[in-house]
């Protein structure tokens, strides 16, 4: 039995008819062929697949896709622009925050989450945000910068445009 | 948008240059193996044993052929009819493909199911339904060799769990020394058994062409010319009709290096339905049967004078390789580099055995992010060696200073037959001291243990051996451990340079540029580095070992420079001179004397396709395979400082510092990172990380809930520096560093936590060093907290 | 894992009544928690498939059992038996001694092993100890009360 | 890993939802979270034929103060319990409780209410709930019925819910100026089940005695349950080093922990005494700072 889902992905609205057992990242990665978000264990462990639904970050192996209808989600494909590199995408290229790129796109929308709920965390409140995501390669410091770094470059141009206002 | 690697002047080895394959990941570009989808394409899900040993006593399929979606269902008796059923190991053991008979171990592969999506494929496994009879259960290594113990492998003539004995050294002359010693210590240390578990499991898409009768196997494979021969080999094809692309990789760390059963199954598969066919693990898949790592129960004993002298050593080690011997090691060397094991100390006599022994566990032995055991022999060093201290009541840092190999005595022969290229240990060692403020921690311990408190320093001055190697002694099924480049210089002066390994994460894309570039005086962002695909890629053994850089890194400058030979009679032709009035300075060949008369590497490319000089054969490439002379031999001083919580056991790092000493720095951004990730696993395996059995076999670290992957809150922070002592064999000097902290760090975890407790009399605690087993040493020493 | 768990339990019931109970497979069968079906084979053999179902968790058990009595050792039972289900597989052996008590009644001492693989064992091995404890229990609790309803109460 | 198929319904009243349950029989599951569900469902353990969401269910959002109560919604996240200032400021034992429970990423979606349903032994809410003498609100077509956490808790993955009915809500006895609390956890990283957790709640009166106490073992048996002798012995006490050491060894000697691959009984045993103390310590810090 299927069922008829409408959900709009980095701003764009998809619809589809999809079994109830369809993991939402298999929605995105095969149904969409947004191949960016990854799948790296069976017990909503490692965060590789990351996305944020409304506004949250979620498990996206750990959610079906029907749960998903009428949902705004975002993916890392979703980061860039036309102007460019998002900052927090520049920014790990800028400070080394990824070897294999394997967790990249979980740590980036975990990171993404936390910065717009918290714009200037602490190193401890960084390392706890991204504590639901595993990276095997880095040892978690260069990521910590990175986003560090992000959030300094968000809120420079955030006080600029508010000073542009 | 900006996705262009920043140009770099043209020496830009030692440059800190941005990664050129980071703008593909960070926009979710890269193509994992998952991310490959192929039309008609099937989906593989394996079935496997519960039973850690058992009689299989029936197969039914019926049920799971009925199963909506479900195409093939095949066992290993279907396997048994093409002669597939088992295939041999690197190690040159066999191992069952899809068990026939009887299992071995607990989620050992017994039944593939292919269906046309993922889902109808678990829906298959789990109609299979299989009948099992138990029979008696080796879980532990010790009782292996037991007169009552349960034969595992009745298939082999020798009618034994034990599989091989291995020895280095002269047994004699260190019984003799060890007798004569004033002191000697002898200590049991077991490194657990632990998984590389990469973040991407490991997977395939097997796509037989039935019109063209071509294999192109899509695999997560850190040797794909390895692969495309075994495979050659053993599903006898023809190895030009082969094709094995390894696309980019989430991590490898060794778990890719061997040939697992559901790749051979799923070429079987698409052979068979005349589809492509992917198996992906699941998380439990991987931990549960690919291969794992360490597993060496190991003895010590180091024979030393009074004044802490060391004399001799002798290591006893029992290896367990679980029901398969499928280790990863050049072919003349079971136990791997394991004789490296007299680390940075100046012994006079050594002697190492190492006996290997099944057990109804899951095969394996690879390097996990090490050379060849030598993170085994580096751990038991020096543990080994802060045990000692302990014994002669000396401050472990002396200990180390009295019996480091000298600066002079380089290149160092061992006792066990290596022969070091280069080190200053002293130098780096007091630099770390230094740098950690070694003295005032010891007066802070001491005012701490007078308040109660437990607080500990642990050292490891730990020695690598990296780069297999020298093609004479080591070779994987006989393939000599060489490694291979091919560099094509084009008319504008671009380049694409391509190699016979395969980087996971390691920064290959950049680094080998920065390499190739520097010898031609290109700029990195100029030289395209590919990998992975055999069709394209010169021949080579892969990525693994810390071989990438002494080997191909080698190969990639000696490349370089045979193509610079070439461009030197294009750039003689062009300045209208000798070859020999030539001189290759700043990135320009310049007439001697007449700096402001000189070509570019550019100009000579050019010329090459436009203009080549009579004579001379048209064209700017060359391919080089490269025999390293010898082995590269990075080392370290790391120092850890841990504070223990007296109420819970739990360790608190406070501090780590790492320095390295890897040789030439090709990229330093890249050398750091490496050292932050492997210190991570290094942490991970001496606090949390282990994969225990159970009595019945049962894995009781299937999936990353139990699997324990430390995250960025438990990791501390990493402070790392290094010292530059240049290996003077290699190429450009350099010597490999990916695998340094994770070899380096459970030892100076441990020595740290064994200090914090060493006033109790403690003297060893084994890894993992968990809380309750921290608790237990200091409840039993009468130590209370709350 | 392996579970080992051990008993006594008072019946108000004769020693042989008790024993001829336990060892019938068409009774002792029945009181297997949970039971789905039960297929008796002969008088020491029989087939039981039971529920498994511990909150979301949900399957059955498929168990083959086997009964050895000795003429020679009146009043002492092995039973061991084979289960499947849920991709994991279950060896339980188990010995019953049962002992004439005063006033008629009958003492059941019994010890059993039970050793577990495969999913249940790796995944649910935190919970599965407490679990077995409870339905060997309610077991027993069957019999208790199945031989206090058809055995006449001791004494009269 | 891929689940068994099931059917699925996403209901917009109780009502709805309620209708759905009945007659479905146990092999319909109620999906809030789906953080615990959906793992097991991933390994086969566990094959609902349907699963019902409740998350589109505005009436079991509700999340405020009420009457003496604060009253949680069936559907209200652990991150929503995190972020929320009302319990940072107001309820430190929730607060400390929401913030270790499982990873920051889970706690977004997983529920507070959905955690109780699951009745994992190892679940913080139990002993959070338990300690802060919370209770529960069960609907079912045939109306609502309330009890104490103690006796909704009934078992390893087993409630007091019956096949047909749902947790409608928790309801918490909004604290007194002079009450505090606090949750201490033991974890072996981010994520992994307590090897052993102790939730404590506290009310003293003007003197500084000990009016009402509430102390919860996670970790410590079948499920999760309240150290009652712990709380004899503090009950009149004031929170001196003498109480809290004995409330400690009482909470222990009360404990039935298992052992498992996060250590033996005797360990874990030790564990329940070590953080009942801190867990009273810092509870007291806050007492006071409240008086």
């Amino acid at each position: 039995m299927s069922y008829h889902i409408e959900v709009t992905v980095n701003g764009e609205r998809h619809a589809a008819d999809v079994e109830a057992r369809l993991p939402l990242v298999y929605f995105l990665r095969e149904t969409l062929g947004l191949t960016g978000t990854h799948i790296g264990c069976d017990t909503t462990t490692c965060g590789a697949c990351t996305v944020i639904v409304d506004g949250k970050p979620v498990k996206s192996c750990t959610m079906f896709a029907v749960q998903a209808d009428g949902c705004r989600v975002e993916t890392v494909e979703g980061l860039a622009t036309e102007s460019g590199l998002h900052p927090l995408q520049q920014a790990f290229w800028d400070n080394h925050g990824l070897q294999c790129g394997y967790c990249t796109p979980g740590m980036l929308m975990a990171a993404k989450a936390l910065l717009s709920r918290n714009p200037s965390p602490s190193e401890a409140e960084i390392r706890q945000a991204i504590s639901g995501n595993i990276c095997r390669c880095t040892g978690y410091q260069n990521i910590v910068k990175a986003i560090q770094q992000a959030a300094e470059e968000l809120a420079g141009t955030a006080a600029s445009s508010a000073a542009g206002a | 948008m900006t996705t262009e690697a920043p140009r770099a002047p043209a020496s830009c080895l030692g440059q800190a240059i941005k990664r050129k394959e980071d703008p593909r990941f960070i926009q979710g570009r890269g193509r994992y193996l998952d991310d490959i989808s192929l039309p008609g394409m099937l989906h593989m899900a394996i079935v496997r044993s519960p039973y850690a040993h058992a009689r299989i006593v029936s197969i039914d399929k019926q049920t799971a052929l009925d199963t909506p979606g479900v195409v093939a269902v095949i066992t290993g008796e279907d396997l048994e009819k093409l002669g597939l059923h088992w295939m041999p190991t690197i190690a040159g053991d066999n191992q069952m493909v899809l068990a026939t008979g009887k299992v071995l171990f607990q989620y050992q592969e017994v039944v593939a199911v292919v269906a046309s999506s993922r889902g109808a494929a678990y829906d298959g496994a789990a109609a299979v339904e299989v009948e099992y009879e138990a029979l008696p259960v080796l879980s532990d290594a010790k009782r292996a060799m037991d007169p009552d113990a349960p034969l595992l492998r009745d298939d082999r003539d020798q009618k034994t769990n034990h599989i091989w004995h291995w020895e280095s050294g002269n047994a004699e002359a260190t019984a003799d020394a060890l007798v004569k010693a004033e002191v000697v210590v002898r200590q049991d240390m077991y490194f657990p058994r632990c998984h590389a578990s990469p973040l991407e499991t490991c997977g395939c898409v097997a796509d037989m062409d039935k019109a063209t009768g071509r294999l192109t196997l899509y695999v997560t494979s850190q040797a794909p010319h390895v692969y495309r021969t075994v495979i050659a080999l053993v599903a006898k094809l023809p190895e030009h009709m082969i094709r094995v692309v390894s696309p980019d990789i989430g991590g490898g760390f060794g778990a890719k290096v061997g040939i697992y059963p559901g790749y051979v199954v799923a070429v079987v598969a698409s052979i068979v339905t005349g589809h492509p066919v992917k198996w992906v693990e699941t998380r439990t898949e991987h931990l549960t049967s690919t291969a794992f790592a360490r597993d060496y129960h190991m003895t010590a004993e180091i024979g030393a004078t009074k004044d802490g002298r060391v004399q001799a050593l002798r290591v006893h080690t029992l290896a367990d390789h679980g029901a398969f011997d499928s280790q990863a090691n050049p072919s003349k060397w079971p136990a791997g580099l394991f004789n490296i094991c007299t680390g940075s100390y100046d012994f006079a006599n050594a002697f190492v055995d190492v006996d290997a022994v099944y057990t109804n566990k899951p095969p394996g032995g690879i390097s996990y992010r090490c050379s060849f055991r030598v993170t085994e022999a580096a751990y038991l060093i020096e543990r080994a060696m802060d045990v000692l201290a302990q014994e002669l009541k000396m401050d472990p840092a002396e200990l180390r200073r009295k019996n480091f190999v000298a600066p002079e005595q380089f290149p160092y022969t061992t006792p066990l037959g290596w022969t070091y290229d280069s080190g200053n240990y002293r130098a780096t060692f007091e630099k770390a001291l230094a740098q950690i403020g070694y003295d005032s921690l010891r007066r802070e311990q001491a005012g701490r243990r007078a308040r109660g408190d437990l607080m500990g320093i642990g050292i490891s001055t730990f020695t690598e051996i990296v780069g297999a190697g020298p093609n004479a002694q080591f070779d994987i099924l006989g393939l000599k451990m060489f490694d291979s480049a091919e560099v094509r210089v084009h008319p504008t002066g671009k380049a694409v340079a391509r190699f016979g390994v395969r980087h996971q994460g390691q920064g290959h894309e950049t680094t080998f540029a920065q390499i190739v570039a520097n010898e031609l005086g290109l700029s990195p962002a100029d030289v395209l580095v590919e990998q992975g695909d055999t069709d394209t890629a010169p021949y080579g053994l892969g990525t693994y070992g810390s071989r990438s850089t002494p080997v191909a890194g080698g190969a990639a400058a000696l490349c370089a420079r045979r193509i610079r030979e070439k461009a030197k009679k294009i750039a003689a032709h062009l300045l209208e001179c000798g070859e020999h009035d030539l001189e290759w300075t700043e990135g320009k060949f310049r007439v001697a004397g007449v700096p402001e008369r000189s070509v570019t590497m550019q100009d000579c490319a050019f010329a090459a396709y436009t203009n080549p000089p009579p004579g001379l054969e048209p064209g700017l490439e060359a391919t080089f395979y490269y025999d390293p002379p010898n082995f590269t031999f990075p080392f370290g001083t790391y120092v850890a400082v841990v504070d223990i919580d007296p109420g819970t056991g739990e360790v608190k790092v406070r501090r780590f510092l790492a320095i390295d000493d890897c040789g030439v720095v090709i990229n330093p951004m890249i050398v750091e990172g490496q050292v932050h990730g492997g210190l991570t696993e290094g942490f991970a395996i001496a606090f949390m990380q282990e994969i225990p059995y159970d009595t019945e076999g049962n894995c009781l670290a299937t999936n990353f809930t139990e699997y324990l992957v430390p995250t960025a809150a438990e990791t501390p922070h990493w402070e790392t520096d290094r010292t530059v002592t240049p290996s003077p064999h290699h190429p450009i000097g350099a010597k490999g560093v990916g695998e340094s902290p994770n070899v380096g760090s459970p030892a100076a975890f441990v020595n740290a936590v064994v200090d914090a407790l060493a006033h109790l009399g403690v003297r060893h605690i084994d890894m993992p060093l968990t809380r309750d087993k921290i608790w237990n040493v200091l409840r039993q020493h009468g130590v209370d907290g709350a | 894992m392996r579970i080992q768990m051990s008993g006594v339990e008072h019946v108000s019931v004769a020693p042989e009544q008790a024993f001829a109970f336990v060892t019938d497979p068409n009774r002792v069968g029945r009181c297997m928690p949970d039971l789905d079906e039960l297929q008796v084979s002969d008088s020491r053999h029989f087939v039981a498939v039971v529920k498994v179902g511990v909150g979301p968790v949900r399957g059955r058990l498929k168990i083959e059992a086997e009964m050895k009595t000795d003429d020679a050792r009146l009043g002492d039972l092995d039973l061991t038996a084979k289960g499947s289900g849920m991709g994991s597989g279950m060896v339980l052996t188990s010995h019953m001694h049962i002992e004439p008590t005063g006033g008629g009644g009958a003492e059941l001492q019994w010890s059993a092993e039970t050793s577990v693989s495969g999913p249940l064992a790796s995944v649910g091995g935190r919970l599965l100890e407490g679990q077995a404890k409870k339905k060997t229990q309610a077991m027993f609790d069957a019999i208790r009360q199945a031989l206090q309803a058809n055995g006449a109460p001791a004494g009269s | 890993m891929i689940t068994a198929p099931f059917e699925y319904a996403a209901p917009k009243s109780l009502k709805e939802a309620l209708a759905l349950l009945r007659g479905g029989g146990s092999d319909r599951k109620v999906l809030a979270g789906g953080q615990s569900l959906i793992p097991m469902m991933r390994f086969r353990l566990a094959a609902p034929s349907m699963l019902i969401d409740i998350t589109r269910i505005p009436e079991l959002g509700v999340f405020e103060e009420e009457d003496g109560y604060l009253r949680i919604g069936a559907i209200i996240t652990h991150g929503q319990m995190e972020c929320s200032p009302m319990i940072k400021d107001r309820y430190p034992l929730l607060f400390t409780t929401a913030s270790v429970v499982a990873d920051p990423i889970v706690r977004q979606r997983g529920t507070l209410c959905g955690a109780l349903v699951h009745a994992d032994p190892a679940g913080d809410w139990g002993a959070a709930l338990i300690a802060a003498r919370a209770e529960v609100v069960i609907s079912s077509q045939s109306g609502e019925r309330r009890m104490p956490v103690d006796e909704f808790l009934v078992d390893t993955f087993t409630t007091a819910l019956t096949e047909d009915e749902v947790l409608k809500e928790v309801r918490v006895p909004v604290p007194s100026a002079r009450t505090g609390g606090n949750y201490q956890k033991i974890e072996r990283k981010v994520g992994d089940f307590a090897t052993a957790g102790v939730a404590a709640c506290v009310t003293v009166d003007d003197k500084g005695a000990i009016a009402q106490v509430g102390i919860g073992l996670c970790a410590a048996g079948p499920i999760s349950r309240r150290a009652v002798s712990a709380e004899r012995r503090l009950m009149g006490n004031t929170l001196d080093d003498a109480a809290i050491a004995a409330a400690g060894a009482q909470a222990a000697a009360e404990a039935e922990p298992v052992a498992d691959t996060r250590g033996p009984v005797d360990y874990k045993r030790d564990m329940f005494r070590v953080l009942t103390i801190r867990a009273l310590r810092a509870t007291r810090t806050i007492v006071e700072g409240r008086r």
